[in-house]
């Protein structure tokens, strides 16, 4: 036996929103993870309710700009900034941006080869 | 005269092995309160013989200077009190040595050096009021501040002063460094100062620091033996036994208390002074 | 509830009993059946497969198949028992002493050629 | 007499002639020459006063006088009427009138005894108020001359209007010396009255909106407390037929007098609830201050409580006085913690120091005296000292904050050491501070006042913070900051290191003063013996711990001369970015470190105390004042 | 800047045995703004997956962290075991809690002498790691470790504890826990550690929703949850109820920490009781295809592992959020306002690991 | 002689370990192990160490952090690395961040194997180290220049005639 969850498809245009949607509902933010693919990359936004776990997936191309939602969760400029500065994702106004120096790597953005 | 200069040089001399041995000693019974063997006894003299002989990192001139006036004040401020001199001067001597101190802390322009003075001031803007209502009582109770004639006295001061003696207790832990009041310069756990005061000090200029809290731990402590001492022989066993009374409780202070943030130790120490020490010389002012 | 010097009962016990302190290094070090300390070979029953090398994660083991040497640097062993569970001829084991701190690596040699002792070959590691 | 008369005269002729020179270099010519003048006669006639002991009293028919002075009380309420109406202050008005001519109706119909007394007096005391209104005073006009002229050239916002200035300067001291030789009350009011109005014009020399804001305020106060002085004439004239201080001293149990004149001493000397009035006065130039802070002013207060001292033991009066010196001394000792700005934290200090006067004098006894009489001195020529100092940084930096001054010893060495000496002359154990704080201990364990044992026990504590805090900022030392070009200019020179030099020269021979002046001068005030207050044992160990402070740097510097050093950079967590004046911080950017005093502002914060110490002190003084009064009837 | 300092805090400094930076700005010692700054530990660990053989990666997985690194390996083993659904036996499944329970006991312990020793309190440091070393001392005995354990692999565990080795253990719980509480005692009622905890750090329940803080920092902020009421391990047939306090302060997480260590000896006992004869491990076969989320909760609070793999043996990616991760930014929140003297102690009360977030 | 033999201090650093290491070093100073019997403290400051205990690899962000902390250290100074980690970067060392031991920076003096390098393993090595620490006292109070520089003046002077 093993815990369920929901993986769902998402829009990048409607990231934002959901992300309002979810802290209006009390929802908090569990995690954001970034995997590379092919075209692009592959984000999971991950959120929790109490014992309840949903994932909202993003498919975007490598030149995507994607909108932070670290007005929304606070918490997400950790994330956001990790992959932004590992993947190379294109993230867009994080309210503490760290600028590509949260980890002070000499090779940039090592997961995007 | 002759006599003043005798006991100074005894002072001076004898003052480091005493204290030195002390702090050896402190650091084993600290060891054998939290179930480990500790280090040996004389581990202090290792310390410092080792910071004599390294290299010294300085990040400024001024602050050797300073550091040495700290040292000299204090061993002025040691011969003041056991020569038997004034005891107001002894305080101001102190007050100044301590000055010494932090200025040299905060003339090397580093956060934790700097922060550590303040705590440092701090510190002795808590303590010195104790201080002086000590001296204040010992005044009331012997009619003199001159600690030659305080030690003659037929009754000894504690019977007059057991709340000032009380209050000098607990300014003594600040004045020792031990916990609950080790804001400035913890010798054991770590801090968020680093190493406060001392953070900048490196080889033997560390080690004149060490060397002078021996001299001074061995002049506090004869603060405590002073409440003890009466013009009978006997007495000085007594106070004999109950600086090392007193010495176990601040180990034993020291092992069992957590740091307090600082406006608790103002707080706490001012209130004590205030009632402690304030009361006690009310209700002599009244018997008197 | 808050008590002043909460602790003294437990502090005063200790200073009247015995301290806990190992004797070590005079003493023993304390050590457990199953202690993993260094990696061990039976260089006999070693067929010089090179699987324990292949599957390494630290990259410790070097084999040489050809020449029939096998080779560990102790300070690169990460002590994981992965080359002592793989190993199919049951050639490895974990000892439970460990390997002694040094100025400089030790990397030990068995096998070919011909002497079957081990040899022991203190390699600057600026060299290596 | 001619001297005195010299004294007195020769500031308002100076002044009347500095009023009509516009030229800087004249003036400059004027003010040295005149300062010279009246440093030198000062000089002559107190050390002769001094060393014959003499006690000069002078009877003369003072007709005229007293009618150019009760011209003179009248114009000034003519000028403060004019002003007042100008800016809508009409309380001011209000008092001004009252007192005025409470005293005239008084001079006209009420005086008696009018040619039997003394007018004109001086013995020790007066001597060593005179050498320091004149010593010190007249520094400070030399040091303004310089001063002024980079004022100016900084603050281009204000109209210069320095002959104004340095005519009030001159008038100032023209009047305290006025103050310090009348005899008679009514004289020494008017005197009185001049230096509030002076101060009050002083403080609003710049015209901004606060500095005339600030400028009321000084003046309302002090009236407030001329309005007891004019009082208290009122009544010991027709009650006790007293005119002259000499007979209000020799007189005993006039205590509602004396109460009265004490609460005009505490005004003018800016003890508790009228504290205001003199941490308003910073916003004039820094001579203004200094002259203000030190030798003037509030010295005035002081010089009339100290005065009537011996009239305080054991009484309501004392005890009023005292209360309010001892409260004042803690709580705003407390307060110049959370200050940053040093003329704030002078001010403060001027406050507290003065509050440890004040205690001294209402303590009442000779050894309080004495204590208070050393200090006055101390202070005097160490705060005049710190507010020229002061203001030179100013003028040098642009900033009077202390947080600005960190590492002023590299940047501005010879001004860094000048304000070291005045910050150890101040409060460092052996110097001024701590023999005044030992005699009122002792004093007032005796007496068995023990909330003031408590007061001065706290407040010493608190004082030695917030200067050690400052002594420590003068003295940190980062790498690579460089020595900044000096431009002070040649006569705030002069005055710097003339005072630097007397601070320490006071300091050491301290048991001289003490012995040769201060002491025979309570003894003749308290006409009684006075007993050793502290031993000659004490004294030579003071002074060896003196020596001891000056000969460190040149015993260390041989010490160490063989120690192996090497330089390195502060510990910063491992991130020093070369130097120690930074760190790497969290965006991976450098960024530089800053370190700050504490400043405790919820805790010592003004806002905190400073109210409450207002309610709590005019509390003290109204019930003591209330009571004193009730207790007469 | 007026009467503030900057300071920079971190990334050597004695009371952080781990680096961690802050830019401190101070007023007094009142912190007014700090800017936490990690990456000195970051080795990039999570991108070797694509050089290691998945089964072999457990070693590189447990040292995420050397502090629950039993807590890691296990994790990645159930999240490639969930892609390769396989079912690992029960015994195994058995092991593997106890394990986590101990290094859960062993990490608050940790962590409780820490507390101790940022707020001075030395010779509490000292009994708590004395204590400490009792369950080290277990570990070796049961893994042959004391802090590493490499005992997990994909498809079960590597080392079995007998009957006799499990209920010695019991036993030496049982003895041990009376110590516990006379020592944890001390934490929550001594005086002096009392004005350091109480009141410091407050985190509502609403800001720790907002900043998605988890674990011990979040059930003292009065939200209850804890991940072993998921289905991971043996935890399903285990009886566990989320230790929650309200006032989410300093004093609170100390208080969720103390009950959770004796709820661990409670999970132990439970465990011993139930657990099943049988194998400890199966063959796994196959290549791991497909993605998986697992989340456990470790000493820390939840942990999430997200494994995807491509039919070979590499994977194609492996990402752990760790429960550090989650908190750090509560530390923008909880140190405004605080004194310096509580920033190690701020720092201390999310229990960082920071090895783990930066991996 | 031997002024530093029965008191050497100590600061820890940790570089990049996973802190296996690192709970390791702090077990040494706990009532069990009490390093302090040999008079050894952990100051946290290095300005007052003699010797550097560092755990884990090193990585491009703690580079300069390293270096500078071994600078602040007064002559003479002894580095023990400990765990496999401070040797090569142990099981990390293929990590994109991971450049290496603790020798890519500074030079090190006594390794300490493990992973988890056992307590009893690090007293090992600080008794090592602090033999090398009377080593070099006594070269430094010979010829005025610390041990570690003058072996690298010499290895460069090496290398220069060798090319
Ligand atoms: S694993 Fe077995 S079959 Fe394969 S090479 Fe080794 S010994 Fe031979
Ligand atoms: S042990 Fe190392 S070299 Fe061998 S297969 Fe595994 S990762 Fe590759
Ligand atoms: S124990 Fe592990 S690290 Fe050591 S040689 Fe074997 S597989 Fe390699
Ligand atoms: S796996 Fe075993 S048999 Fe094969 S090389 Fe290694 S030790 Fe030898
Ligand atoms: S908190 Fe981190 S650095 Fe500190 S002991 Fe634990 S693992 Fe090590
Ligand atoms: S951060 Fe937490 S989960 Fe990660 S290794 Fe450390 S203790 Fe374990
Ligand atoms: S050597 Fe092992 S235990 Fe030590 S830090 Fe490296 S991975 Fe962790
Ligand atoms: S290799 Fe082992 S001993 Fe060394 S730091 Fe890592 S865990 Fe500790």
């Amino acid at each position: 036996m093993r815990e369920e969850y929901k993986i769902i498809e998402l829009q990048p245009e409607r990231l934002v929103d959901t992300a309002m949607r979810l802290k209006r509902d009390l929802y908090r933010l569990v995690q954001i993870c970034a995997v590379r693919i092919e075209s692009g990359y592959e984000l999971t936004y991950s959120f929790a309710k109490e014992y309840e776990f949903l994932n909202y997936r993003l498919v975007i191309n490598e030149d995507v700009v994607v909108t932070s939602i670290s007005g929304v969760f606070e918490t997400a400029f950790l994330y956001e900034n990790e992959m932004k500065d590992l993947f190379g994702v294109n993230i867009d106004l994080i309210n503490l941006d760290y600028k590509g120096n949260l980890y002070r790597i000499e090779k940039p953005t090592p997961y995007k080869e | 005269m002759l006599e003043v200069i005798l006991r100074g040089l005894v002072f001076i001399i004898a003052a480091p092995f005493v204290g030195g041995l002390l702090s050896g000693i402190d650091r084993k019974i600290t060891a054998r309160m939290q179930g480990r063997r500790g280090p040996s006894i004389f581990q202090s003299f290792y310390d410092v013989r080792k910071l004599l002989s390294k290299q010294v990192l300085i990040v400024n001139s001024l602050q050797h200077m300073l550091v040495w006036g700290f040292l000299i004040f204090v061993v002025f401020t040691g011969v003041l009190f056991f020569a038997g001199e004034d005891i107001l001067l002894v305080i101001f001597s102190l007050t100044t040595a301590v000055m010494f101190m932090v200025m040299a802390s905060y003339s090397v322009n580093s956060p934790f050096s700097a922060m550590g003075s303040q705590r440092e001031l701090i510190q002795m803007m808590s303590y010195e009021p104790m201080l002086l209502i000590s001296a204040v009582g010992f005044y009331m109770a012997t009619g003199t501040f001159n600690i030659k004639g305080i030690m003659q006295a037929n009754i000894p001061a504690i019977v007059y002063l057991p709340g000032v003696f009380a209050g000098f207790l607990y300014i003594l832990t600040v004045k020792l460094g031990k916990s609950p009041f080790d804001l400035s310069n913890s010798h054991h756990a770590h801090q968020e100062m680093v190493k406060g005061i001392t953070t900048e000090m490196s080889g033997s200029v560390f080690a004149l620091i060490e060397i002078a809290h021996w001299y001074e731990n061995v002049f506090l402590l004869g603060i405590v033996g002073l409440f003890i001492v009466s013009n009978q022989w006997w007495s000085w066993i007594i106070a004999g036994i109950v600086i090392l009374i007193t010495f176990f409780l601040e180990i034993l202070i020291d092992n069992t208390s957590a740091r307090v943030k600082w406006d608790v130790m103002l707080k706490t120490v001012w209130a004590i002074t205030l009632v402690v020490g304030g009361i006690n010389i009310f209700i002599l002012d009244i018997i008197r | 509830m808050a008590t002043l010097m909460r602790f003294t009962k437990t502090v005063m016990k200790n200073l009247f009993s015995k301290p806990v302190t190992t004797a070590y290094p005079a003493g023993p070090a304390k050590v457990q059946e199953r202690t993993r300390g260094q990696v061990s070979i039976d260089i006999d029953k070693c067929v010089y497969c090179t699987l324990c090398a292949m599957r390494c994660p630290a990259n410790a083991i070097k084999v040489d198949r050809n020449n029939k040497i096998w080779e560990i640097d102790r300070f690169g062993c990460i002590q994981c028992a992965n080359c002592v569970n793989v190993c199919a001829k049951n050639a490895l084991s974990m000892d439970q002493h460990y390997t002694s701190p040094a100025a400089k690596s030790v990397i030990v040699t068995y096998g070919a050629p011909k002497q079957e002792s081990e040899k022991e070959q203190a390699e600057n590691k600026s060299e290596k | 007499m001619s001297f005195i008369a010299f004294l007195i005269c020769f500031p308002f002729i100076v002044a009347a002639l500095l009023f009509l020179t516009k030229n800087d270099t004249i003036r400059r010519v004027i003010v040295i020459l005149s300062a010279i003048a009246i440093t030198a006669v000062a000089l002559i006639f107190s050390i002769s006063g001094i060393v014959n002991n003499a006690c000069l009293e002078y009877l003369e028919d003072t007709h005229t006088i007293d009618q150019i002075m009760i011209i003179g009380e009248l114009a000034i309420l003519l000028l403060i009427i004019i002003t007042s109406l100008k800016y809508k202050k009409y309380f001011v008005i209000l008092l001004a009138i009252t007192q005025t001519s409470l005293i005239i109706w008084f001079e006209e119909f009420g005086y008696k005894s009018h040619e039997k007394i003394v007018h004109i007096f001086s013995d020790r005391f007066t001597n060593i108020m005179c050498l320091v209104i004149a010593v010190v005073g007249c520094m400070i006009c030399v040091y303004a001359l310089g001063y002024m002229k980079d004022y100016h050239k900084h603050h281009k916002e204000y109209v210069d209007r320095r002959p104004m200035f340095f005519t009030l300067l001159f008038v100032f001291l023209g009047a305290m010396f006025g103050l310090v030789f009348s005899n008679n009350l009514i004289w020494m009011y008017f005197f009185w009255e001049i230096t509030s109005v002076c101060s009050y014009l002083l403080i609003g020399y710049t015209k901004t909106n606060i500095a005339i804001n600030n400028s009321f305020k000084a003046l309302w106060m002090n009236l407030l407390g001329g309005l007891g002085f004019a009082i208290a004439i009122v009544y010991l004239g027709f009650n006790h037929d007293i005119v002259s201080l000499q007979q209000l001293v020799a007189s005993h149990g006039t205590l509602i007098a004396v109460s009265l004149l004490a609460f005009a001493g505490l005004t003018k000397s800016a003890q508790m609830p009228f504290s205001g009035w003199l941490l308003g006065a910073m916003v004039a130039p820094t001579p203004t201050s200094a002259l203000l802070h030190s030798a003037t002013m509030v010295n005035a207060g002081v010089y009339l409580l100290l005065r009537l001292s011996p009239l305080m033991e054991g009484n309501l009066a004392g005890i009023m006085v005292s209360l309010i010196g001892g409260f004042t001394f803690f709580a705003t000792s407390m307060i110049a913690i959370s200050q940053s700005d040093a003329k704030k934290v002078l001010a403060y200090s001027t406050i507290s120091n003065l509050g440890l006067i004040t205690a001294c004098a209402g303590g009442g006894n000779a050894e309080t005296t004495w204590a208070g009489i050393l200090l006055l001195i101390f202070h005097a020529v160490s705060k005049s000292l710190l507010f020229q100092s002061v203001g030179a940084v100013e003028n040098e930096t642009g900033s009077r904050d202390i947080e600005d001054m960190h590492g002023l010893i590299v940047r501005y060495p010879h001004l860094a050491y000048i304000m070291l000496i005045g910050i150890c002359g101040m409060f460092l154990a052996p110097f001024g501070m701590l023999i005044s704080k030992w005699a009122a201990l002792k004093a007032f364990i005796d007496t068995g006042n023990m909330i003031l044992v408590l007061l001065i026990a706290f407040g010493s504590a608190t004082t030695m913070f917030y200067w050690t805090k400052w002594l420590a900022k003068l003295i940190s030392v980062s790498h690579r900051s460089k020595i900044h070009p000096d431009r002070t200019e040649s006569t705030e020179w002069f005055s710097l290191i003339s005072h630097a030099v007397l601070v320490v020269v006071l300091c050491l021979v301290f048991p001289f003063v003490s012995m040769g002046l201060v002491e025979p001068l309570v003894t003749e005030m308290f006409e009684l013996d006075i007993p050793v207050i502290i031993s000659k044992g004490n004294m030579i160990i003071m002074i060896i711990m003196l020596c001891m402070i000056i000969i460190l740097p040149v015993a260390v510097r041989i010490l160490t001369s063989k120690t192996r050093y090497k330089k390195e950079i502060s510990y910063m967590g491992g991130i020093n970015t070369g130097d120690d004046r930074g760190f790497v911080d969290s965006f991976g950017d450098h960024k530089d470190m800053y370190l700050s005093n504490w400043y405790m502002n919820d805790y010592f914060g003004e806002h905190k105390i400073f109210n409450i110490s207002l309610w709590l002190s005019s509390g003290i003084i109204i019930i003591l004042m209330v009571l004193t009064i009730g207790g007469a009837f | 800047m007026g009467n503030r300092s900057i300071v920079p805090f971190g990334p050597q400094h004695p009371v952080l045995p781990e680096p961690i930076h802050l830019d401190l700005v101070v007023e007094d010692e009142k912190v007014v703004e700090a800017i936490p700054s990690i990456g000195f530990i970051h080795r990039g660990l999570e991108h070797i997956v694509k050089k290691k053989d998945f089964n072999d990666y457990v070693y590189v997985a447990e040292r995420v962290c050397g502090i629950c690194s039993f807590m890691h390996g296990m994790s990645y083993c159930e999240a490639v075991e969930r892609v390769m659904d396989v079912d690992i036996p029960e015994r195994a499944k058995y092991l593997r809690t106890i394990w986590c329970e101990m290094s859960r006991i062993h990490s608050h312990m940790l962590w409780l002498g820490l507390l101790a020793d940022a707020f001075g309190f030395e010779s509490l440091f000292y009994q708590c790691w004395r204590m400490r070393e009792k369950i080290l001392d277990m570990f070796e005995m049961s893994t042959g470790g004391r802090v590493i354990f490499s005992v997990n692999k994909v498809g079960g565990v590597l080392r079995d504890m007998d009957h006799e080795m499990l209920s010695n253990f019991i036993k030496q719980f049982d003895d041990m826990e009376k110590d516990i509480i006379e020592l944890t005692n001390v934490f929550l009622e001594d005086y002096t550690v009392n004005t350091r905890l109480r009141d410091v750090g407050i985190l509502t329940k609403e800001q720790g929703l907002e900043l998605g803080v988890v674990g011990p920092m979040m059930r003292a902020s009065g939200i209850a949850f804890d991940t072993r009421k998921l289905k991971y391990a043996a935890y399903e047939w285990i009886d566990v109820e989320p230790v929650v306090a309200t006032e989410g302060d300093c004093y609170a997480r100390t208080y969720v920490r103390i009950k959770e260590i004796f709820q661990a000896f409670d999970i132990i006992r439970q465990a011993v009781k139930q657990i099943p004869d049988g194998e400890i491990a199966i063959k796994a076969k196959g290549m791991p295809n497909g993605e998986a989320f697992v989340r456990v909760e470790q000493p820390r609070g939840e942990a999430i592992y997200y494994v995807k793999g491509n039919g070979t043996k590499f994977l194609d990616r492996f990402r752990v959020r760790t429960p550090t991760f989650a908190n750090i930014p509560s530390l923008l929140e909880t140190t405004k306002g605080a004194q310096l003297a509580d920033v190690p102690i701020l720092i201390l009360t999310i229990d960082p690991c920071i090895s783990c977030t930066e991996r | 002689m031997a002024k530093l033999k029965k008191s050497p201090w100590i600061i820890h650093y940790d570089g990049s370990s996973c802190n296996g290491c690192d709970i390791e070093v702090l077990a040494c100073l706990t009532p069990l192990y009490d390093v302090e019997r040999f008079g050894v403290i952990n100051t946290g400051n290095p300005k007052h160490a003699d010797i550097l205990l560092i755990t884990g690899g090193i990585n491009a962000q703690n580079k300069k952090v390293v270096e500078q902390i071994y600078q602040q250290m007064p002559e003479p100074k002894v580095v023990v690395a400990v765990g496999i980690c401070a040797y090569n970067g142990g099981i990390f060392k293929e990590c994109y961040n991971i450049l290496g031991g603790v020798d890519k920076v500074i030079p090190v003096d006594i390794y300490v194997p493990g992973c988890a390098a056992r307590p009893e393993s690090i007293i090992d090595g600080v008794v090592q180290a602090v033999d090398l620490l009377e080593m070099k006292q006594d070269y430094f109070e010979k010829n005025g220049i610390s041990y570690n520089k003058a072996m690298k003046n010499k290895n460069e002077s090496n290398k220069e005639n060798e090319s």
